[in-house]
C-alpha cells in the first residue's frame, strides 16, 4: 500500500502479465508460464462491487474490534484491467444498504484499529458520487 | 476398462458435540460399516483414514491410528487430507487401490472433534498466511457464504424467503435421521427471525461445526458377489479435480482471486461434479437425489447449478417448484445436510456418501428419496480442494 | 495382472539447512523431475504430495500447495502423510492411480522445513500423549536407536568400530553426492571421538535433521513407451502394511511394546520389505544395492537383516567382508544415507527411490554401482509406518 | 503406579487377557478382540533387560532436568507374564556399565524431579542383587 497515491501495491509478472495481490509470490502460477521474475506495481485504484456483505458479529482474533463492537461491511470488487477480485471493507459508515452488485468504489486508506500508539492502516472501497 | 468397485457397508457415529476423542468417533464407525458390509476387520486388506488437523499427531495419521485401535492386523495404511474433500479423497485411494488390483476390500474412515466457537485461525502474527490476513481484515467463512448468497439476490432475483425456505427443507429432511445432530423443524418466520450475522444470511442459516464420525467398506465387485452381498451400491465416478488457473471463484481463505489478465478464467466448482459424471457415464439429468455442501442455506443453490440440475440462475425456480424436496423430482441434501449436521470436517464427504448409499438400497426410513437409482456428491473446501462423487445403484 | 509402472523422472533439491520454505523446495525438485522426464507440467493428471505437519495449513495441503505453485490446470490431487513412509505412501498412490487406468503419468513431490535442534514434542500438559510422555520421561529418539545398538553389541558381537565403520562408509559414498547435505570423509577414529550421544552412540552416528525437496513423475509403461523413453526405471513392488498385533518391536513414540499374551508376537520391521518383494517377484538375494534408514550407524545392520540381505545375527559380517559398500556385493546407501543426508521427513523414502532410479539407470557418476539392476528401500517411522520399494531395471 | 506395592498399574481385557500400557486405553487392541471393558491389573514388578542406554545430553521439555544436567540410564525391560516390554530409567546411581542384556531387574519408585514444591515420581528399574 502506498499512503499517498493510495493505492494497492500488487505484483506482476515479468514474463506473462499475470498480476498477483498480495504480491508476495515466489513463483508464478499461471501453469504456462514458470517465471519467477515480478514487478511491484500499482492496481487500478476503482473497481466494480461484484457482491458484498456486512459483519453484525465480533470475529476472533487476530481481528481487533472496536469496544463496543461496531459492524462494518465488506465488498468484493472485480478490477477490470486486472481481471481480478479483491476483498476488503467499504469505507465507515457505508452499509450494505448504500450500495449495488455493479456499483463503482475507489480506493481509499482508513484505519482499521490502533494498537500500542501503533495506527494500523488498511485499504476500504468507497463508493462513488 | 477397470473392474467395479462397490460400497458393501456404511457406518457412521451421530453427529454432535459430544466430548470426546475422535479415534472413538472413527472405530465406532468403522465398526458399523463391517457389520453393515457383513465383512471382519481381519479381512479388510487396506485403511484409507481421513486426517483431523485438530487432535495432535494421531489425526495426522488417522489411517494408523484407527487400524490401531480395531487391532494391527498389517493391513496396508494411507492417511489423506483435503480440507472437505477429505472423505472422498481417502475413497478414491481405496478404490484406486481396489481397481489396481492390490486389494479386494478396504475401510475408509474419517472423523472429527470440534472447537467450540467461531473457527479461528492458530496463534501468532502470520503475515504471510492468507487465513490470518482474511481474519485481521475482518473477513470470516460468513463472509464468503454471504458474497454469493448477495450475488444471487442481486442477479438472479433470490429473496430471503428462499434462503429460509432452505433450512426449512432440510430442517425436515433430517428430522427423523439419527445421525443429525440438530432434529428440529423450523418455520420459514422462524430462519427469518434469528439474527442477522452476515447481510443476507442469519444465523440459523450458517452451518455449525460438529463431531462425528462416517466410514464405508469398499469391494471388488466380484468380492462383493463372492460374499452374496444383495446390497451393493457401485461407486460410479469420483472427483477430486483442482482448480484451473485463472480460478474466477471468490474462496477462502483468499481475499483476491486470480487475475486472468493473462488466461482465461474458470469456476472451479462448476467443474467438479463434471469428472465424477464423465465417469459414471451419466449426466445430471439422470440424478435421482444430491447431496451438497449447505455452509450456508444460500450456497445450495449455487450447488443446484454447479452439478447441474439447472442452468446458472434458475435454482430459485427449481427451489419454488419443490423440485428438490423429498417427493420432488430431484431431492437435494435428503440426509437433512450441513443444516442438521454441522459440518466435521475429515467425516463429512464420507457421510455424504454414506446417505446416498442408503438412499440407494432403499433404506433411508422415513427420509427415503423413491426410486433412487444414481445419487451425486458435491462439496468444495478450502485451499483448492472440491470432490464430487457418484453412485449407482 | 495390473499394468506396468515406471518412474520416468526423479529430482531433488539439495539437503541442507535453507531458511526457506517448504513449497520452494518442492517445486524446484518438481521441475528438476518434470524436466528429467521430459514432460510437461500441464500434462500431469494427477499429484500426490507428502504432507509436512510443521508448515502450517500449506503443509497439510501440500498436494494442492505444489500444484498451485506450479500453476493449477485441474489435474486431480491427493495429500498423504505417514511419518517417515510418507513418501512411498504418495508414491503408492500416484502407482495405483495409474495402475488403475485413471491417468497416464503423476508427480509425486515431498519437501520439508526443518527447525534447528532437538525435535521437541508440542507444548502443554498432555499426559495422554505417549510422544510427551516419553519424553517426560527422559526418552528421546536416540534412546531408541542406542537399545537397539546395545541390543545387537550384547547378542551379535558389534563393536563401536562396526558402528563407526558404517558412518565412514557412507560418509565416503556420499562425499560426491550433489543433493548430499554433508560431503566430509571421516575416519573411524574421528568418529569414535566425538561425544557420546547415548550409549554406545555417538554424535557422528545420529542422523540430523534437514531441509529437502524430492519428486519423481511416474507413468504407465504405455505412455513411457510412447514419450520414447530409454530410462525407464519400474516400480516392482511396493509396501505400505502396518504392523500385526502383537508387536514385539520397541518403537517411537511408545514407552510399551505391545503385551503379546494372548497373541502371537510379530517384528513389524522385518514384515515391510517382504511384501514390496512378493509384488515385485523378487528376492533379497537378487537385490543390486538398498537404501535403508540409517538414523543410527548401527540401525543400517539392522536393516540389512530386516530386508533380507542376511540372517539375523549375520549383518556384522556383511559389514566387516565389505559387501555393502560400493564395489562390494550389495551395496547399502550408496547415496550417503541419512548419515550425509539428514531427514527431511515427507522427502526423505522419495529420495531413497529417486537415488536408485540414478543408480538403475547407470547415471550416479562417482557413486554408481556397477551393473545395478534390483534396488530396494528400507525405512521405518512413527506410528505403525513403514514402507518399502523395489525398483528394477 | 502404586506408592505402597510399587507395582505399574495396567490394564487388561476382560475378554481376551491382552494387557495395556499406559492402562488408559478405549478399545482392545487385539485384532481378534473388540472388547471395550478392562481392569485396572498390577504388572510384574520384575523382569529381564531386553537393552540399555543412557543420555549423555539434556533432553528438550517437557523433560524437566536437573541443573546442572546429571547423565541417566534407561532400560527396556522385558516382563515374562505380560510378553512386553516396558521403558523407564535406571534407579539413580546405575549406569550403563552396571547393567547387561538378560540382567534381572525389579521395579522401585523414584522422584524424577521436583517442581513447585511438588515432588514428581516416576518408576525405575533397579538391578537385582
Ligand atoms: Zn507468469
Ligand atoms: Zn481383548
Amino acid at each position: 500500500m502506498d499512503e499517498a497515491d493510495t493505492h494497492l501495491i500488487g505484483s506482476r509478472c515479468k514474463r506473462c502479465g499475470t498480476y498477483f495481490f498480495p504480491g508476495n509470490v515466489t513463483f508464478c502460477r499461471n501453469p504456462s508460464c514458470d517465471s519467477d521474475e515480478f514487478d511491484a506495481v500499482p492496481l487500478s485504484r476503482e473497481g466494480t462491487i461484484w457482491s458484498y456483505t456486512d459483519a453484525q458479529y465480533k470475529p476472533p482474533e487476530p481481528y481487533v474490534a472496536a469496544d463496543p463492537f461496531e459492524p462494518y461491511a465488506i465488498a468484493a470488487v472485480e478490477l477490470a484491467k486486472e481481471r481480478m477480485i479483491i476483498l476488503g471493507q467499504l469505507a465507515k459508515g457505508v452499509t450494505v444498504d448504500d450500495v449495488t452488485t455493479g456499483m463503482q468504489v475507489e480506493l481509499q486508506l482508513q484505519t482499521l484499529f490502533t494498537k500500542d500508539g501503533q495506527d494500523y492502516v488498511s485499504w476500504v472501497w468507497q463508493p462513488k458520487r | 476398462m477397470s473392474r467395479d468397485v462397490v460400497i458393501l457397508g456404511a457406518g457412521m457415529h451421530p453427529w454432535g458435540k459430544w466430548g470426546k476423542n475422535f479415534v472413538e468417533y472413527g472405530v465406532h464407525a468403522a465398526r458399523a460399516a463391517l457389520k453393515d458390509a457383513g465383512v471382519s476387520w481381519q479381512d479388510i486388506e487396506f485403511v484409507a483414514g481421513g486426517a483431523t488437523m485438530r487432535n495432535g499427531y494421531p489425526g495426522y495419521v488417522a489411517g494408523a491410528t484407527f487400524s490401531q485401535a480395531l487391532g494391527w492386523q498389517g493391513n496396508e495404511i494411507m492417511t489423506c487430507y483435503a480440507a472437505c474433500a477429505t472423505g472422498s479423497q481417502a475413497l478414491a485411494a481405496a478404490r484406486a487401490k481396489i481397481q489396481a488390483g492390490q486389494c479386494e476390500v478396504a475401510l475408509v474412515v474419517g472423523a472429527d472433534t470440534t472447537p467450540k466457537g467461531f473457527l479461528a485461525p492458530q496463534k501468532g502474527e502470520r503475515p504471510d498466511d492468507p487465513d490470518w490476513v482474511r481474519f485481521r481484515l475482518g473477513i470470516t467463512n460468513p463472509t464468503y457464504f454471504s458474497l454469493y448468497a448477495q450475488r444471487r439476490k442481486d442477479l438472479y432475483g433470490a429473496t430471503d424467503e428462499d434462503f429460509a425456505t432452505i433450512k426449512v427443507k432440510n430442517a425436515e429432511h433430517g428430522f427423523s435421521n439419527e445421525f443429525a445432530r440438530y432434529r428440529k423443524k423450523f418455520t420459514v418466520e422462524e430462519v427469518l427471525a434469528s439474527p442477522m450475522v452476515a447481510s443476507p444470511l442469519r444465523l440459523f442459516e450458517i452451518c455449525a461445526t460438529s463431531d462425528g464420525g462416517a466410514a464405508v467398506v469398499v469391494a471388488s465387485k466380484e468380492y462383493a458377489d463372492r460374499l452374496g452381498s444383495q446390497r451393493q451400491v457401485k461407486i460410479g465416478g469420483i472427483s477430486t479435480v483442482s482448480p484451473k488457473f485463472a480460478s474466477a471463484d471468490v474462496e477462502m481463505p483468499d481475499i483476491a482471486t486470480d487475475s486472468a489478465a493473462a488466461s482465461n478464467a474458470y469456476s472451479f466448482r462448476a467443474s467438479i461434479a463434471q469428472k465424477a459424471y464423465e465417469e459414471a457415464g451419466v449426466g445430471p439429468e439422470e440424478v435421482s437425489l444430491a447431496e451438497v455442501y449447505d455452509l450456508s442455506s444460500a450456497m445450495e443453490l449455487d450447488w443446484y447449478e454447479y452439478i447441474g440440475l439447472c442452468p446458472q440462475g434458475d435454482a430459485e425456480k427449481l427451489l419454488r417448484d419443490g423440485d428438490t424436496r423429498i417427493g420432488g423430482r430431484v431431492p437435494v441434501n435428503a440426509s437433512g445436510g450441513l443444516a442438521c449436521f454441522g459440518e466435521a470436517v475429515p467425516a463429512q464427504a464420507l457421510a455424504q456418501v454414506c446417505e446416498l448409499t442408503m438412499q440407494l438400497r432403499g433404506e433411508a426410513g422415513d427420509r427415503q428419496v423413491s426410486d433412487a437409482k444414481v445419487g451425486v456428491t458435491g462439496n468444495q473446501g478450502l485451499f483448492g480442494h472440491g470432490s464430487s462423487v457418484v453412485l449407482l445403484r
